[in-house]
Parts: C-alpha cells; sequence; structure tokens
C-alpha cells in the first residue's frame, strides 16, 4: 500500500494555498536498471482535489514528474476548519486519498 | 568483526586506567594509531572492485596522514625522500610522444567516474580532473580543490609542442599527472598513472588539453 | 525585443508541442492519453498546423535560470486571464513535452506548482487554454548543469 | 522576452570578464534553485514514517519504540539527535542515532539487528531504520549540536575518528579531508564543508539525513558516509561500524553549537 501524503492548507484572507507531497517512484519508464532492462513506467497520472467534498481541481501527469511528487494549487474562498481532500491515481491502477483541514 | 573492535577499544582503555574514573587520560598518540588501525581494519568489507586491500597505506599515505592529523607539515627530509621515492616511479612515454588528442582529453577530464565499488571491472576511468580544477573556461562546473588550469600552457609560454623550450615543462606536466607526489610529498591530487587510474594514452589527450595550442584551454 | 519572425517561429513550436500532444482546445478529450506519447519536438511539429498559440504576458512560467539537478525542477505556470479552463506544463526537450496539465475551476485559481524531471537544458512553458479554445504561452530557458563528483 | 535578453547579454559580459564573475553568478542560480525546493521537501514523508513507526507495535515482541533510551532517557525524542553520536553502558558502546535505533529494534521489539545491518539501504527494515532517524532529527530541528566528551570512550572515539578524518588511501589517495579539510572549497559547483571545525549552522553533520533529489532517496549519516567511501575509492564501511561512528563523533563534537536543519534537502 502507498504511504501517505502530506497535506498542508493554509487560509490567508480568502485564498487557501495548497501544498501537497505524494509518495510516489515515479518511474519514468526511460530508465534502465543494472541489467539493462528498462524499467516500465510507473507514475501518477490523475490527480482530484476536493473542497468540502465539491471537485475544485482535477489534473492529469505524464512521467516526467517528479519522484514523490510535490503540486500546489490556490484554493478560493476555503476557511480555517474547511476539509481539502486529495487524491491520486497511477497507472497500474493504485490510488490514494487523504485529508487535510485548512488552518 | 563490529565486537573485535569494541573489545579492542575496551581493552585499550582499561589499560590506561581511564575506564572508571572517567577522566581525562586519553591512550598515548601511538596507541590510538594503533587503534585507528585496527577499528579500519574491523569496519570494512570488499565490495565489487574495491576491496579491503585499499586500506594498505603506502609510505606516503602513512606519512602524510600523521602529518595532516599533527596539523604540522612532514619533516622536511622525509618530504625529500618520498618524492624522490615517487618520482622513481613514473614511467615517461616511449619514443617523446607526450600529447594526444585534446578532444579526448576534454572528455576524459570531464570523467568522475570508475574504480569505485559500483564501477565493473576494466571500465575506462575518468580523471576527474573538473572535480578540482577549472579547465576550459566554457565549463562553468569546476571545482576549486586545485588550482585553475586555464591558460596552462599559454602561461608557461608553450606556443610550439616541438619547440625545444617547451620540453621541460611538458616533462613536469607528465610526471605530475602521473605521480603528484613526485613534486609534492603530500599533494591531495590522485597519482593517475602510478595508481592505474589512467592509461598512457588516456594521460597524453589530457597533456594535449592543458598544453596544446590549439587546445581551448590555451586560447 | 523577439521580431515578428521569432514569434511566429516560437508560436510554432508550441502549436507542433500542442499538436503533438493532442491537446489542441478542438482534439481535447476527456483522457489525454495521445497527449502524453509525442516522443520528440520533431514528432510534435509534423502534427503542425492548428491555430498557433500565441505568446502572451498574462501568462507566466517561473522556475529556476539553473537546476542543480534535472531530477527535480520547480516550475509555476499561471494565467492572470479571466477565462483559463486548462494551464499545462510542457518540457521542450524532454523525449515527452507534455509534462502535467491543471483542469481549471471557478474555485481554484489558474496558478500551480509542480516539479518536473529534465534530461537537459530547455525552455520550459507554460501554455493556458482559454474556454473560447485559444492557447497562450509564456516560455524560459532552464540549465541543467553536471552536479557532485559526475560519478 | 525582456528577462531572456538580459540574461543573453550577462551571460555574453561574464564571458568577457573574470571566471570568477561567471561563477558568481552561476553560484546565485545554484541557490536561487535551492531556494525554490525547500518549501515542500519530500523528507517530510519520511518524517511521518518514522513517528509512525516509533509508536507502532511491531516484531516478535509486538511493542513499539516508545521506550527507546536514545540517552536523553527512555522515550526521549526531543535533542537526542543533537547529543549523538554518545556512550551507552548498556552496549558499553559508543552509538550513533540509527545503530542505536538497531539496539532498540531488537532489545524492545526483537528483531534481529544483525539482519538489519546487513540490509542494504532504502529496503526491508533498514528503510524503517532511515524513516525513524528521519523523524528523530526532524524533533531536534533547530536545536544545537552538543555531543558529550565526559567518557572515555566518547574521547577515543573522536580521536580515532579524527586519525580516519585523515586516513588517505584507495586507488586515489583520498582521505575526507581531501574534500572537506578546507574552508571556501567546491566540488564542480557544490560547496565543500570544512569538517575539522564547525562548518557554520545547518551545513555539513547539522544537515543529514537529507532528501536527496539526484536519486530521490532519504539519506541517513551512514549512507551519506557510505557514498563518501565509495566515491573516495574505499572498501564497503559496515552499516554501524565503529569507523562510521568515531567520524560520526569526530564531526559531530567538531560541529558543537551548530544549529541542526535536518532533515535537509540535497542535490
Amino acid at each position: 500500500m502507498s504511504d501517505p501524503m502530506r497535506i498542508r492548507a493554509q487560509a490567508a484572507g480568502n485564498k487557501t494555498t495548497v501544498r501537497v507531497l505524494m509518495s510516489h517512484e515515479m518511474e519514468s519508464g526511460q530508465r534502465k536498471d543494472s541489467s539493462g532492462k528498462l524499467v516500465p513506467a510507473h507514475f501518477i497520472s490523475e490527480v482530484k482535489a476536493e473542497h468540502n467534498g465539491k471537485v475544485v481541481m482535477t489534473a492529469e501527469w505524464g512521467p516526467a514528474v517528479s519522484k514523490n511528487p510535490f503540486m500546489q494549487f490556490v484554493v478560493k474562498g476555503a476557511a480555517k476548519g474547511d476539509k481539502i481532500k486529495v487524491s491520486w491515481k497511477d497507472n497500474k491502477g493504485d490510488s490514494r486519498t487523504d485529508e487535510a483541514t485548512v488552518s | 568483526m563490529k565486537k573485535q573492535s569494541k573489545l579492542l577499544i575496551a581493552s585499550t582503555l582499561a589499560a590506561s586506567a581511564a575506564l572508571l574514573v572517567g577522566c581525562s587520560t586519553l591512550p598515548s598518540s601511538a596507541e590510538l594509531d594503533k587503534m585507528t588501525a585496527e577499528v579500519a581494519k574491523a569496519s570494512f568489507r570488499d565490495q565489487g572492485i574495491a576491496k579491503t586491500d585499499r586500506l594498505v597505506q603506502d609510505a606516503a599515505n602513512r606519512e602524510c596522514m600523521v602529518a595532516d592529523v599533527s596539523g604540522k607539515p612532514l619533516d622536511e627530509k622525509l618530504a625529500k625522500q618520498i618524492e624522490a621515492a615517487n618520482l622513481a616511479t613514473i614511467k615517461w612515454p616511449a619514443g617523446g610522444y607526450y600529447i594526444g588528442d585534446w578532444k579526448e582529453g576534454e572528455k576524459i577530464a570531464q570523467n568522475g567516474r570508475g574504480m569505485t565499488w559500483s564501477d565493473k571491472a576494466g571500465s575506462a576511468n575518468g580523471g576527474n580532473c573538473y572535480n578540482c580544477h577549472q579547465i576550459d573556461k566554457k565549463e562553468i562546473s569546476y571545482g576549486t580543490l586545485g588550482p585553475s588550469l586555464y591558460n596552462y600552457g599559454k602561461i608557461r609560454g608553450v606556443k610550439n609542442l616541438y619547440a625545444p623550450e617547451s620540453a621541460a615543462v611538458i616533462q613536469y606536466t607528465w610526471g605530475k599527472i602521473y605521480n603528484s607526489r613526485a613534486y609534492n610529498a603530500c599533494s591531495q591530487m590522485p597519482r593517475a598513472g602510478h595508481m592505474g587510474v589512467l592509461k598512457e594514452d588516456q594521460m597524453k589527450h589530457i597533456m594535449a588539453l592543458l598544453l596544446d595550442p590549439d587546445s581551448p584551454v590555451n586560447k | 525585443m523577439q521580431t515578428r519572425r521569432e514569434t511566429l517561429k516560437q508560436s510554432a513550436v508550441v502549436a507542433g508541442l500542442l499538436a503533438g500532444t493532442g491537446l489542441m482546445p478542438q482534439q481535447a478529450a476527456a483522457y489525454e492519453t495521445a497527449a502524453f506519447a509525442a516522443k520528440t519536438a520533431a514528432d510534435v511539429a509534423k502534427a503542425m498546423g492548428a491555430a498557433a498559440p500565441m505568446e502572451s504576458k498574462d501568462v507566466t512560467i517561473g522556475g529556476p535560470d539553473i537546476a542543480e539537478n534535472g531530477a527535480v525542477v520547480p516550475l509555476t505556470a499561471s494565467s492572470s486571464l479571466p477565462n483559463v479552463k486548462r494551464v499545462l506544463v510542457l518540457v521542450e526537450k524532454n523525449p515527452a513535452a507534455l509534462a502535467a496539465f491543471f483542469n481549471v475551476t471557478a474555485d481554484v485559481e489558474a496558478n500551480f506548482a509542480v516539479r518536473v524531471k529534465m534530461g537537459q537544458s530547455s525552455d520550459v512553458y507554460a501554455v493556458a487554454i482559454t474556454n473560447d479554445n485559444k492557447a497562450f504561452y509564456a516560455k524560459k530557458e532552464v540549465k541543467v548543469t553536471l552536479g557532485g563528483c559526475g560519478g | 522576452m525582456k528577462k531572456l535578453i538580459l540574461g543573453a547579454t550577462a551571460l555574453a559580459a561574464s564571458l568577457a570578464m573574470t571566471g570568477a564573475f561567471a561563477q558568481k553568478s552561476a553560484a546565485d542560480g545554484i541557490a536561487e534553485y535551492r531556494a525554490l525546493l525547500a518549501d515542500g521537501n519530500p523528507a517530510e514523508l519520511y518524517e511521518a514514517k518514522g513517528e509512525d513507526l516509533w509508536k507502532k507495535k511491531r516484531g516478535p515482541k509486538n511493542a513499539s519504540l516508545e521506550q527507546c533510551d536514545l540517552g536523553q532517557g527512555p522515550g526521549v525524542v526531543k535533542g537526542a539527535f543533537v547529543s549523538l553520536p554518545r556512550y551507552f553502558a548498556d552496549t558499553k558502546r559508543v552509538q550513533d542515532l540509527e545503530s542505536r535505533l538497531v539496539t532498540c529494534m531488537e532489545t524492545l521489539q526483537g528483531l534481529n539487528g544483525a539482519e538489519i545491518a546487513k540490509t542494504p539501504f532504502g529496503k526491508g527494515e533498514m528503510a524503517n531504520v532511515t524513516a525513524l532517524a528521519t523523524w528523530i532529527a526532524a524533533e531536534s530541528r533547530g536545536m544545537k549540536f552538543n555531543l558529550s566528551q565526559s567518557y572515555a570512550e566518547e574521547q577515543v572515539m573522536y580521536e580515532v575518528g579524527k586519525r580516519l578524518f585523515f586516513m588517505r588511501g584507495g586507488s586515489h589517495d583520498f582521505s575526507c579531508a581531501s574534500c572537506h579539510g578546507e574552508d571556501g572549497k567546491r566540488i564542480r559547483l557544490q560547496d565543500l564543508p570544512n569538517l575539522t571545525k564547525n562548518p557554520g549552522n545547518g551545513i555539513g553533520f547539522a544537515a543529514w539525513p537529507a532528501y536527496r533529489v539526484s536519486n530521490g532517496q532519504m539519506w541517513s549519516m551512514q549512507l551519506r558516509l557510505n557514498d563518501c567511501y565509495r566515491q573516495q575509492r574505499f572498501p564497503y564501511p559496515l552499516f554501524g561500524s565503529d569507523a562510521t561512528i568515531a567520524l560520526g563523533t569526530y564531526m559531530g563534537v567538531n560541529a558543537k553549537g551548530a544549529e541542526s536543519i535536518a532533515p535537509a534537502i540535497k542535490r
């Protein structure tokens, strides 16, 4: 099972900046292992963010996103105590959802 | 293995009666040197091409280590002995052909690989030059552990590689690359020829990079 | 300042990148498999001919001038345009130009940060696609240096 | 566009001027890059994992590590990192953070310490040791290094560590001091801390464990030393061996007063 994400959601005025760290290999599919064989691509392909249960952002990623990905986005109108939920799905069908409270 | 060195430290301490009181009576420097050698021996294992025989020090490394630890420079007579012994190891290229292709030299200078436990036996080693030296000015990613070698030949007046007045600096440069300790007993520069890091033709290419008036180093 | 000719050329490059990614507004689909398949700049150039994206001061690409390591290059892509539906991050010289894109809703700003891999020094692009299917871009160069001991 | 043109002008100017100028702008660029990475250090992922591992009941004895004594008393984590390596009466050894963690995993949880020590970095229980060390280091963030030298064993380890630091050998005649013995030096573009003294807050010993962006791995101090020895062309240092702990003691004592920023993010 995948390790949990780290989500920090901080409100300033009527904007909430969300920073997310995800634990994932993000294998590019370009790299060879020690025996010279190509390591198959394995990467987060879809990302979704929800604010109090409402989808506010979706994203699609390729294998060029760095290992242990970091992303940041800004939610309008979220306030302290609100919930920010982030989910990802990778190209092998693994997925993970974590939630944070806006501070 | 680990147990052994632990016991060693314990027994040496008991011998110097420092263990129980925890006072500051340390073992003598000579005893500490001996313990260090034992700790080193017990703390490493072979991995790939990097075997534990690499811990065996020759006189130059042994004496320079003692000098470094004490913070005092090497005794002058000893330094001369080390330099003479290292000078004697230098193999001069057959026929007096010292200069290869500077383009190849640049590649070797860029390459920092070779002889670690993750390198394969028999793979060509790099020269590691840019790790410590500025060389071609185009390469901004260079180290400063050694002096800048930009304009190396130009500064030393090498206008023509075949002119008799160029011979001395060419020979010195070969010697320095082959065995740096021949000219400075405790130099930090690897002994590329003496230790088998670089082959003769590789050293010739580096010579060209540094000395050829056509090399970008001398532009 | 850029000459008009250079601007056109750049637009063509971006159009090529976009065409290759299958992301030209008229081609936008539910899941962009083809978007991430373009292998080289030449591949994507083949698909040129779509409406050329315009360089715009209303789009911003942020990132370091020099990256100490190409494995992690922090980039930001944002736009101040009012009707952006999608923000893309591209690395011109990567095997696949498109690194990531974000779908914008009324509830988030068109302002994202993500970290990408770069195999070599390259231009990086932020592209904003608006609701009326126009595309605007900004680009900057990121140099990737050789770090460490080279081994 | 304006910025690009300015950049090009600056580049041309720097090429025409001394190398030092060009170097400085490259160094500024690298500093900017590092600053951009600092917010959002993936080490946080390992911190979270480490904290969880500390509190979780595991191993044949189904116990947590919450009674582990890292030198400040059983269960005390805060401040432990900046006082290690130190002497432990129960094992009669000077231990660093990682070797001490293995001791606790053995005594409290019943795991096999010798097996863990043999496990490659990043795998199995060794990955857990690294995550634990990351969290424990983070709990001392902002504190100053203050290693004990009151036990004779600790003094001996310092002296042995000093000698190992200057021990030249291998195919390239390198010692630790080849790179880390002087102020203001660089290898390629990387600044090299002078580890024969306190190199400053958050530098050298006060920065590891660190997340390495070059390979996307969390590196503990044991792995940092291991890879230094690899690049020194030395043979392979055993995990938790006296040589690695002696070097840790030497660097840690030298770093007295330096503020810890571990876990840091590194190239």
